[in-house]
């Protein structure tokens, strides 16, 4: 059902745990649907210098909460804005039809930390 | 230990079963003596099913599954006996077959009521005398849940229906041949059983209907069944399920005691070394089969996944909605709270089982959950 | 060489299905690695099966058998399509499956049509097109006929039926395997087709659904074969159906000129040997497999009865009619008189006959008739 | 499905023919519902001194045809009337359920042949 890169992720997810002092954090999602995602950012020079996550979910969700983190990590917030579910998916080898709205999940995740470091810096989101 | 969704064929019961793929491949309906060959087969079956149940052999009506089995209970005594009431009453955790049928049932514009589980899962029988009126045309209360494995009391629940002249339907699907069934003791008019559960071939099941019940068909044809189910028999599957109800009446004794005994190492065994585990279902009125187990702070899946790839075949909830990803309806009719349900985990444990298993579910489980929980949000700092 | 009423499973077919009974006994809805497994093997028969008629494998739904399929066909159809007319038509000599449940579309308040068949049981077109008109929301004509081994113009009743914007059944079940089929070519909507018919197992058929066409299911719950059919699947028979598919696909047109030359023999010997037999149906557009023969002054069961002796299996109709002990209703629609219609004798040949098996009825033949005749009171003077 | 008994009779029926110059012949059934039966008597002393049937209809018409001119030859006219479907059906060790309409046939046909003879007779039937 799984591709062997997705299986491989979620054996041996990247970037998992917290930041404490992060400068952006993205929660969406509830434990209520099943799925629930947080990513945290360190942001430097509009660079993702460090960027770790916490999934609440299927093995899906792991996966692409950890492909999503690997994809963003370097990246400028502007780059990493653009990282689409689509992205996530083919990076990933595909993913069942029912589990699309994990990958969603993530990348919204993503998109959700970076507004937050954002707003936190008085940027209009 | 997911032989909820599947079982093997017992080896015997395929012996049984292939003459008639090749030599007797003969239809029952057929003026020749291939086909009294198959006649005689079915008979013998018939007899076997009954006899499990302690119903007659014409009493019984083969159908392709518990499915269709439920379907024709229901659907085929709304068609026949509607004019007995509109009123239909089941639990609220019926299998997703009989839910289904009674929303239908509701568009052609009966009225369905739900009685209420306590918290174990057990059948609130004063709800349910509440519910079931004068209009009452059928009630429909499971034997056993397969999810949760708690045993109802359908003796009860039959007397309720009956005391309101309505007709009384189980599904004893994943109870048969796990433990004693009596449709005279316990004043069943319909009982729908499964093959595969019995470790008889896929695609077959039955729906025992009392004597004096007429059913509308649900698949018209021929007339095959009595008049009740229509279509060329399939005569090694029916072979396949009368062996396995006649093995099955004669070792359920002795291998339900043998799981019990499985059911409950792996019940505590799991729940002392997994922090934050609980059991779902009826500590005690529950099938010798099934043990129900709930880990806070991660999701059925993803444990399924992890257990799979260390070669522990689980499932978390019925195999029905691990395609709509929606929590348990049984779970939530328990009074769980939805991410409550989403953590739980099904062991349906078969004659296969043994007790090294057993062990190596309890030494993995620990790392398995722990490796999760570390990767979740909700969990708690003092368990990681 | 009653292959109609029933065919011994290739071995090819039951090697194949064997380890889907034991060690891959997993459900296809399951999530974990044997679930994963009968999903595969069911996407890879649901291929095969399309393959045989040149369908996609997602227009393919599997059902416990033809009569299920034509009864999902039919009732699905009218649930869904009541919109578009309320009449369907039929052909008069359909099986009593689609008889059956056109008659209870009747007491839903559809118009059921039947349109005539000539005297070797070609269906009229002309009394198609004028039976078919813009109320009419199905049309339901066979492939060919399991009796009288007829093949009807099914291309061009399908054009009649999409002229007026009606859907196009046809039932398939004595067809597939025996004569090429294109859904496309044809431009058929549905299409029924069993598998015992192709040597697969009993108790597994197949309804062809065109993409974009929806039907209401006859069997509600978990929601399979795309929500049209619901039960658990019937693994090893689906894998049984699709490996059936697929020699029939491969070996059809060898086997095919084999027994239309079997067939011929068999007609040619046996109207030869015997005064006043003749061949019901038509002599050239007719199954390879089939033969269908009327001795005049005698009656059918006392036929079988003495051929059954002789270790000969036949049949003398539907093998649902010999329940009824009616004359079949297609040989009456052929314009035959009831008594003749009781003297005729369907030979079904299949994988198995032989030539020798063929010479050897030839040589029977004579002596069985002349010893029947012997005591019919109906039997002229010159024939004793 | 058939008792030994009626597939042996159905091999080799006893008193298969006609009696040209009959003292009584009954004919009831039809080809058109598949079964018709004739049976023709010769009596001597009101006592049944031949008999003999033509059947056109399935394996248990032609057996239960066979046993009830069995049953009959030999018997007064008062006892042959008396000869009932049950009584075929016992001696030939049971019929299906569905075939007891060919047992009914034959003791009928054994009762319109006497009718015909004491018609003959100019007695009143
Ligand atoms: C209680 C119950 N009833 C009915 C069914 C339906 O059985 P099937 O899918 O084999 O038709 C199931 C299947 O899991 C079940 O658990
Ligand atoms: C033309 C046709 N359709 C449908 C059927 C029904 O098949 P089944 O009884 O296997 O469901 C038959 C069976 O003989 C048939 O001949």
């Amino acid at each position: 059902m799984y591709s062997e890169k997705v299986l491989e992720l979620f054996r041996n997810p990247k970037n998992v745990g917290e930041i404490p002092d992060a400068d952006g954090v993205g929660t969406v999602g509830n434990p209520v649907c099943g799925d629930m995602m947080t990513i945290y950012l360190k942001v430097e020079d509009d660079k993702i210098v460090d960027i770790k996550f916490k999934t609440f979910g299927c093995g899906a969700a792991i996966a692409t909460s950890s492909m999503t983190t690997e994809l963003a990590k370097g990246k400028t917030l502007e780059e990493a804005m653009k990282i689409t579910r689509a992205d996530v998916a083919d990076e990933l080898g595909g993913l069942p039809p029912i589990k699309m709205h994990c990958s969603n999940l993530a990348a919204d995740a993503l998109h959700e930390a970076i507004k937050d470091y954002r707003r936190k810096r008085g940027e209009k989101v | 230990m997911d032989y909820a969704s599947g079982s093997p064929v017992d080896e015997r019961v395929l012996e049984d079963m292939k003459p008639y793929f090749s030599e007797h491949f003969g239809n029952p309906s057929s003026f020749h003596s291939y086909g009294f060959k198959a006649l005689e087969a079915i008979k013998n079956a018939r007899m076997r099913v009954g006899g499990l149940i302690e119903a007659l052999p014409e009493e019984i009506v083969f159908t392709s599954g518990a499915t269709e089995a439920n379907n024709l209970a229901l659907i085929g005594a709304a068609a026949r006996y509607k004019n007995r009431g509109s009123r239909i009453v089941i639990s609220s955790i019926e299998h997703i077959s009989i839910l289904n049928v009674c929303k239908e049932l509701s568009r052609q514009g009966f009225e369905i009521k739900y009685a209420p589980v306590d918290k174990d899962g057990i059948l609130d029988l004063d709800a349910l005398t509440e519910l079931v009126d004068d209009k009452t045309m059928l009630v429909s209360v499971m034997t056993a849940n397969g999810e949760i494995g708690t045993i109802q009391p359908i003796k009860k629940a039959a007397e309720i229906a009956h005391d309101k002249k309505a007709l009384f339907h189980t599904d004893a699907t994943v109870a048969a041949g796990k433990i004693p069934l009596d449709v005279n003791e316990s004043d069943v008019d319909l009982m729908t059983l499964s093959s595969n559960d019995l470790y008889g071939p896929k695609g077959m099941g039955a729906l025992y209907v009392r004597r004096g019940i007429r059913l509308k068909p649900i698949i018209i044809g021929g007339g095959q069944e009595g008049g009740m189910r229509s279509g060329t028999e399939n005569v090694p599957g029916i072979v396949g399920m009368g062996k396995a109800a006649e093995l099955a009446k004669v070792e359920m004794r002795s291998e339900a005691d043998r799981l019990t005994k499985l059911r409950d190492r792996l019940i505590n065994g799991v729940l002392d070394s997994v922090p934050e585990s609980y059991l779902n279902g009826h500590p005690i009125q529950r099938l010798p089969n099934n043990a129900n187990i709930r880990f806070s702070y991660i999701e059925g899946e993803s444990l399924l996944l992890s257990l799979d790839e260390l070669g522990v075949q689980l499932s978390s909830g019925s195999a029905c909605a691990a395609k709509t990803l929606e929590p348990s309806h049984v779970l939530i009719a328990l009074g769980l709270k939805h991410e409550e349900a989403h953590g739980s985990l099904v062991f349906t444990l078969g004659k296969y089982n043994t007790g090294e298993q057993i062990d190596y579910v309890i030494q993995q489980m620990p790392g398995v959950v722990k490796r999760l929980r570390a990767v979740s949000p909700l969990t708690p700092k003092e368990l990681m």
